[in-house]
């Protein structure tokens, strides 16, 4: 069966996400948790004790983080910009393209997650919030995976840049963490924001949410297409 | 060692020449540091190369191998003729003022009495003038001149002896720069005043060379000359390298010698009786007198009851040598490759890599029916039949390898280079089946013995007779008593050698060792007071030999009359107050005392003792001119290494007149090869590293075979840093790693430049650590004296591989 | 007390008598490939000079670094310097290492508790002296343990009244063991005592990362390996100071968030507006 | 034995005051627990190294069976303690797996060891020794110029035996005793080389 056209409007629903951006997020979703887990272990392993021990202790967990570093690095990226050249195109675009309307959306994004009205202005396909956090995701992947190759690798980097991957790695991974909380948040727990993990789970959003929350977006390619 | 390794703190300056004190007996510095510390003692180290030890040192000279003669001659002239010798001390102690008979002369090189045909001097050409003595069994007397001014007086022959040795032409032959030289020269000879000590350390870098025990002797007279000998922190320090090669010295495991070095007996008409032998081997003068009281208790303590005055004591028993041969190493060696030697054993003995010309000695080995090998590891004697290159099937012998057990899984005794006697107690037990060489000993006689029993043939008399008889299991304790000796009219242990007698009714298997063992149950070796009397020395602890006396030859410390010569360095002084001798009260009160035992009877009136200080010497003088005992001649002269790159700039004599040269076609030329060539060894090896190289630990810290060489030979040859390069000599080749460093320098010997290297010798096939052995290419020539080979300067060639 | 290590470079001689007791009691393997019992082994590369341990590693908590020098007057000087763990006052393992494995004894040594170490290799990789070494111990396919090891001043020993046994060892005295105050004293009489023969003597370690263990060098510190000057390096300090506190802030922002949200959407909701009441059906 | 052990009384008095304490709960709060200290319960025997000519006096202790420790031993005057790097890692000489703790035989031309006892060993060797021996037996040795003349000379000259600077005292006088009474005269060691 042919893929239908994204912004396809079929019994209520959007399509909004093909298959591989689907499943570009969710490799990338998997293999950070599980960094994540590991990462943990290594980071804070006295208080993570009990972690590292369900794991298999501290060297299976060294191993694990390592083994889901390769997906992490190598797969996510690659798959949308090989496989789904659009999804990737517009996401690029989207994360880097802010304008008034962005700046007002980010700013009036406190209020709407604590559940309180904000009179905001309509959004593309990605809202100022996810523009944000894959701009984060973008850049903290760099920069844990090139310092994670330098601490992999450390004879085979100078020391002074051994030794700044340190901070580097631990720097990213703390700020993707505290952006983690609120994406998760939001598409977990967050009464209203939740209908959007059903579109990047099936790719096929609840299209009121949508012409909510992505108004310009669905303007654009639902209405029109 | 004169003194001991304690006393290295009390000296003011230390000549470490011919050894690598700080790498080879690292605990000397212990002791070196101290002086250095406390006293402001200097440290001058004469070698090839900088060493470990040069590292540490005030002053250092680089010296060509095999020069020491040249070097010390220099000194002594530098002494002479700068009047830095100590006068009262030359006069008195030494031979100085003796006047040398008219048949003494020196020429080009050679001393008077050369017989060329059998390369050997007559040595009673070189005697004393001596007073004339009514008793024939008196003590003999040489007549001296105590103004030193008799122109045949020993000091004026040593003068003019060593006037030749002049700075230029030492400078020449040794490469030493001349401003090292006088600098070296300088320093120590500051040590020629009353209040001052100097020691010169010396081991195989010495002893190692065609002219080995002449150089020995160049220092002891230069210690004679400054008055060092006697007194703390001075000496004469031999370093030994094993823990025990002074009780096997001492116990005469060589050809040449008995037990308590006695002259081993010759198959000839000085050795047909017993009675013939004491005579021969008795000198009229000096402690040796005693010799057959030695001899006697020796023989009674080997044979027991069977031991009886009409069987002579069971003299006929000992093997006596052909006086025309020689059994030393070299000799050994060729007798195995002759195939006149069928069977071996060795006890932690390895010559395939520690043998001169190693090659030639292990394809000896080949020719044996059987070998015994008794040793911890797998040694190269061990192996020797799958050595690389070797067909084991056409190899026929027969090899037995008997694990014997390390020093701390077993009990027992070993004697320092101090020859102090300390006992270890076993910790732990025999690893396996392994086994304490006492044992394996043991046990072997036991079973040979049994193969002779009943026989009546003389020859197998020795065997049956020998007491064997130690218990179950058999004790160190047993044997040391047996060596300590007994009075048999009372059963009692002996407690001084002092007692013994030459009539059958007292025993000692070994006269030094007499008085160790004074007590059933006080065996001294186990002593362990930690106290410092004074001057180094530690009289509660263990036990040296002779009777725990811990500096040689103790009366030079006092002047003749007793007094000693400074405050600082004094030993034993004679006390008019203190108790006479109780069994002479005639003589009334007086006696030596001190912080050591003297080495003299210590009631003997001042003016007597100093007639005689060193009292192992027939006229009982230090002897800077030796008339007997040295085979090339009374003063050491200087001949140049078997293998060398220069004529003796000293004589038209090339060689020691009286060494043997066993394979004159195995010579290098200096064409051929132009390199001075040395072997040494490294702090973290042992020997032949069977015990070291099989030790991870020690393994790590030198896994390598390599030769040093300067950065100018590596540049001339093109040879880089780490690479492998192949070392030849007229022996064989070998291919080592290239270690190029800035302590090797080359020399400006004779006018040109002559590059010196040098290698460790302690590497093989066998143990974790391997690598080629460095005596592929040392030559099979030995000392004019004690045949000890030339390891320590011969030429090679080096090229990158 | 604080005690402390005085290695007096003058007096070694480089016999290494301190580099085998040390393996003796910590028990500590050679640096060797392969089986004992076998033939075949395989050592660190030829290097071209006595010392062949080049660098610490977790069988190698201390070694005589060696250095031929040439000297003024035509001729060679050959130094000696111990090496182990230097004990800093500020030390950056201790700062780094994120599990506590690394503390300080009432004696003042730097401890590394193998125990708790997870071998991370934070401490391997900041140590301004390169010390610390992680030890591989392969667990099984892919898996290794790995624990970093350096030298504990044998606090075991020091525990129990003893000296560490590179101390006990050093036949010279090169090695001293004893209060800080007093090797420091000695230190600086020594350096008077050897200016005159050794202009390039100085004390090393009396101020360096806060004070460590104290030497005195004949000549400059990197010839001993030794850096110039040992500092806490900057990148821990931005670590430390700055990454981690800013990071942990931003995951904390971040749970704030979450709290906060959830308290205003599920305890105390907004009242219905038309705008939202539009989009859901 | 009379053993001064300064050291070890020093020892067992600390280390009985520190567990003590740490039984008490005294034991340091700040610090990571100490490695067990290992020659608590070990038995302790005073030796001396088997390597140069020093004599240093070494400490060996031993638990189960086990060398768990050697060094220097602190009384002894020559070293008072020290130990360079041969005599430090002495231990190494014991329970290292390179040691040859069997008899082992090659026989004549063979390619390999084998493993013998000790009675088949020096049974064999004794009956060398003997057929060696009485073919090379030299009774008398004529005079070098009246060949009517001769002297006893009682040796072998196709045995010879090597070694014993590494041997004890005890050991190299009944090596010295019995090489003499077989009529050994190629008798030399280390000392000449």
């Amino acid at each position: 069966m042919a893929q239908p056209k994204i912004g396809t409007l079929r019994n209520g629903k959007v399509y909004r996400f093909d298959p591989v951006e689907v499943a570009a997020h969710w490799v990338h979703t998997i293999s950070f948790f599980a960094l994540l887990i590991t990462g943990l272990v290594l980071f804070a392993p006295g208080g993570a004790g009990w972690l590292a021990k369900l794991l298999g202790g501290v060297n299976v967990t060294r191993l694990l983080h390592r083994v889901f570093a390769v997906p992490y690095a190598l797969i996510s990226l690659p798959l949308l910009v090989f496989f789904s050249p659009r999804g990737a195109k517009e996401w690029f675009r989207e994360m880097f393209h802010w304008d008034k309307d962005d700046i007002k959306l980010m700013m009036g994004y406190f209020p709407e997650i604590l559940g309180r009205h904000a009179d905001l202005p309509e959004a593309p396909k990605f809202n100022a919030g996810e523009k944000f956090n894959s701009l984060l995701t973008l850049f903290t992947g760099i920069g844990l995976t090139l310092s994670g190759i330098i601490m992999w690798w450390p004879q085979s980097f100078p020391q002074w840049l051994v030794r700044l991957a340190y901070p580097v790695h631990d720097l990213a991974f703390l700020g993707m963490c505290s952006m983690l909380c609120v994406h998760i948040f939001l598409s977990v727990a967050h009464p209203k924001m939740r209908a959007a993990l059903e579109g990047i789970t099936t790719g096929w959003a609840d299209a009121e949410f949508c012409k909510e929350h992505y108004g310009k977006w669905y303007k654009k390619v639902v209405t029109k297409g | 060692m004169t003194n001991g390794w304690t006393d290295l703190k009390e000296t003011d300056c230390a000549l470490i020449i011919g050894s690598n004190a700080a790498e080879n007996h690292p605990i000397s510095f212990k002791w070196l540091t101290k002086a250095r510390d406390e006293r402001g003692a200097k440290i001058i180290v004469v070698d090839p190369r900088f060493t470990r030890s040069a590292s540490k040192a005030d002053v250092y000279a680089p010296m060509r191998s095999g020069t020491d003669i040249a070097f010390m001659g220099g000194m002594i002239n530098y002494i002479l003729q700068n009047n830095l010798y100590w006068k009262d001390y030359v006069v008195n102690y030494t031979n100085a003022a003796f006047i040398v008979g008219e048949g003494y002369d020196f020429k080009d090189g050679m001393f008077s009495g050369y017989d060329p045909k059998t390369r050997k001097y007559d040595a009673k050409q070189w005697d004393f003038e001596m007073e004339p003595q009514a008793d024939p069994k008196a003590a003999p007397k040489a007549k001296t001149d105590p103004t030193l001014s008799h122109p045949r007086c020993v000091f004026n022959l040593l003068k003019k002896h060593y006037s030749r040795y002049d700075l230029d032409t030492v400078s020449r032959v040794c490469g030493t720069p001349k401003e090292k030289l006088e600098e070296v020269y300088r320093t120590y000879a500051e040590t020629g005043k009353p209040d001052k000590s100097g020691v010169i350390m010396y081991a195989m870098g010495t002893t190692q060379h065609t002219v080995g025990s002449q150089n020995v002797r160049s220092y002891a007279m230069v210690q004679l000359l400054l008055g060092n000998i006697g007194v703390p922190g001075g000496g004469v320090a031999a370093l030994r390298g094993e823990s025990n090669v002074q009780g096997s010295t001492d116990y005469a495991l060589l050809f040449h010698l008995l037990p308590g070095y006695i002259n081993a007996p010759n198959a000839n008409a000085d050795h047909a009786t017993l009675e013939a032998y004491l005579k021969k081997e008795t000198p009229k003068g000096g402690f040796k007198t005693n010799t057959p009281k030695w001899v006697v208790s020796m023989l009674k303590a080997w044979f027991g009851d069977a031991a009886t005055k009409e069987n002579e004591f069971g003299y006929h028993w000992l093997p006596k040598k052909d006086p025309k041969k020689n059994y030393s190493w070299i000799a050994l060696f060729e007798a195995m490759y002759n195939g006149t030697i069928k069977g071996l054993w060795t006890w932690g003995e390895n010559p395939p890599v520690s043998g001169p010309n190693c090659t030639k000695e292990a394809k000896a080995m080949e020719n044996l029916d059987w070998l015994v090998c008794v040793d911890l590891f797998e040694s190269e004697t061990a192996a020797f039949w799958k050595r690389p290159g070797a067909d084991p099937a056409s190899i026929k012998t027969e090899v037995f390898l008997l694990p014997a057990c390390s020093s701390i899984e077993k009990s027992g005794t070993v004697s320092n280079s101090a020859r102090m006697t300390q006992y270890r107690w076993q910790a732990v037990q025999p690893m396996g089946e392994s086994k304490p060489d006492l044992d394996i000993i043991y046990e072997l006689f036991a079973k040979i013995r049994e193969l002779y029993k009943g026989s009546k043939a003389a020859k197998d008399q020795g065997i049956l007779n020998l007491t064997w008889d130690y218990g179950h299991p058999i004790t160190p304790e047993a044997v040391a008593k047996e060596i300590n000796g007994r009075d048999l009219t009372t059963g009692k242990l002996m407690t001084s050698f002092a007692n013994l007698k030459d009539d059958g009714t007292t025993t000692s298997g070994c006269w030094i060792y007499c008085g160790m063992f004074p007590d059933e149950n006080k065996y001294r070796a186990m002593d362990r007071d930690p106290a410092e009397k004074a001057k180094g020395i530690f009289p509660g602890w263990a036990y040296s030999w002779p009777v725990n006396r811990r500096i040689l030859y103790n009366r030079c410390s006092a002047d003749p009359a007793g007094k000693p010569w400074s405050e600082d360095k004094k030993i034993v002084w004679w006390d008019p107050n203190a108790p006479g001798d109780p069994a002479k009260p005639e003589d009334g009160p007086g006696a030596f005392v001190g912080y050591d035992v003297t080495d003299f009877n210590k009631f003997l009136k001042p003016e007597k003792s100093a007639a005689a200080p060193f009292i192992m010497q027939v006229l009982g003088k230090g002897g800077l001119y030796a008339n007997t005992g040295m085979n090339e001649g009374p003063f050491p002269e200087h001949y140049e290494p078997w293998e060398s790159p220069m004529k003796n700039a000293f004589s038209s004599v090339q060689l020691n007149p009286v060494v043997k040269v066993w394979e004159p076609d195995k010579q290098g030329s200096p064409d051929q090869f132009p390199i001075v060539c040395t072997t040494f060894r490294l702090s973290e090896h042992y020997q032949t590293g069977t015990l070291t190289r099989n030790q991870p630990w020690l393994a790590e810290l030198q896994p390598y075979m390599f030769i040093e060489l300067s950065e100018e030979l590596a540049a001339e040859k093109g040879i880089k840093q780490g690479q492998k390069v192949k070392v030849s000599s007229a022996r064989g080749e070998i291919e080592v790693y290239a270690m190029i460093t800035k302590r090797w320098k080359p020399m400006e010997i004779d006018g040109r430049t002559v590059h010196c290297v040098g290698m460790p010798w302690h590497y093989g096939f066998a143990a974790i650590a391997k690598g080629e052995s460095a005596n592929v290419l040392t030559p099979h020539i030995g000392d004019g004296n004690t045949m000890i080979p030339e390891y320590k300067a011969f030429l090679v060639d080096i090229k990158g591989v | 007390m604080a005690k402390t290590l005085y290695i007096d470079t003058s007096k070694c001689m480089g016999c290494r008598g301190c580099e085998s007791a040390c393996k003796q009691w910590n028990d500590l393997p050679a640096n060797i490939k392969g089986d004992l019992k076998g033939e075949k082994f395989e050592f660190l590369p030829f290097n071209g000079t006595y010392q062949t341990k080049t660098a610490f590693a977790h069988q190698t908590y201390t070694m005589v670094k060696m250095q031929e020098l040439a000297a003024d007057d035509g001729g060679v000087k050959w130094l000696f310097g111990k090496r182990q763990c230097m004990h800093c006052a500020e030390a950056t393992c201790m700062m780094v290492c994120p599990v506590d494995a690394i503390s300080r004894t009432p004696e003042g040594a730097v401890y590394l508790d193998k125990e708790k170490c997870v071998g991370c290799g934070y401490c391997v990789q900041n140590c301004p002296f390169n010390v610390p070494q992680l030890d591989y111990n392969q667990k099984g396919i892919g898996i290794w343990e790995k624990k970093s090891s350096k030298c504990n001043l044998c606090a075991d020993r020091v525990q129990n009244g003893l000296i560490p046994a590179c101390a006990k060892t050093c036949p010279t005295g090169a090695i001293k063991f004893g209060d800080r105050e007093e090797m420091l004293a000695l230190a600086k009489e020594r350096v008077e005592q050897l200016k005159p023969k050794f202009p390039g003597a100085r004390i090393y370690g009396e101020k360096e990362v806060g004070g460590t263990v104290l030497y005195l060098l004949t000549e400059h510190p990197g010839y001993y390996g030794l850096p110039e000057s040992a500092v806490v390096p900057w990148q821990v300090r931005f670590w430390k100071y700055f990454a981690r506190p800013v990071g942990e802030l931003a995951v904390g922002g971040g749970l704030l968030v979450i709290l906060a949200g959830l308290f205003f959407n599920y305890v105390m909701p907004a009242k219905e507006t038309p705008h939202h009441a539009e989009g859901v059906k | 034995m009379r053993v001064t052990r300064r050291d070890f009384l020093k020892l067992s008095g600390v280390t009985a005051a520190s567990a003590a304490l740490s039984q008490l709960g005294f034991a340091a709060p700040a610090v990571a627990k100490v490695r067990d200290f290992k020659i608590r319960e070990a038995k302790v025997s005073p030796t001396i190294c088997p390597y140069c000519g020093v004599g240093c006096g070494q400490l060996v202790y031993v638990r189960d069976g086990k060398v768990v420790q050697l060094e220097g031993d602190p009384d002894n005057p020559q070293n008072q303690g020290s130990l360079c790097s041969k005599g430090a890692a002495l231990s190494q000489v014991f329970d290292n797996p390179r040691r040859v703790t069997k008899v082992l035989y090659r026989a004549p031309g063979a390619s390999a060891w084998e493993e013998k006892d000790w009675e088949w060993a020096l049974e064999r060797i004794a009956e060398n020794v003997k057929k060696t021996r009485d073919a090379s037996f030299i009774e008398t040795q004529p005079d070098e110029k009246d060949p009517a003349k001769s002297y006893i000379a009682n040796r072998t000259e196709a045995i010879a035996s090597l070694g014993g600077a590494s041997l004890d005292n005890e050991e190299c006088y009944l090596l010295t005793k019995m090489n003499r009474a077989l009529g050994i005269v190629y008798l030399e060691h280390q000392a000449r080389i």
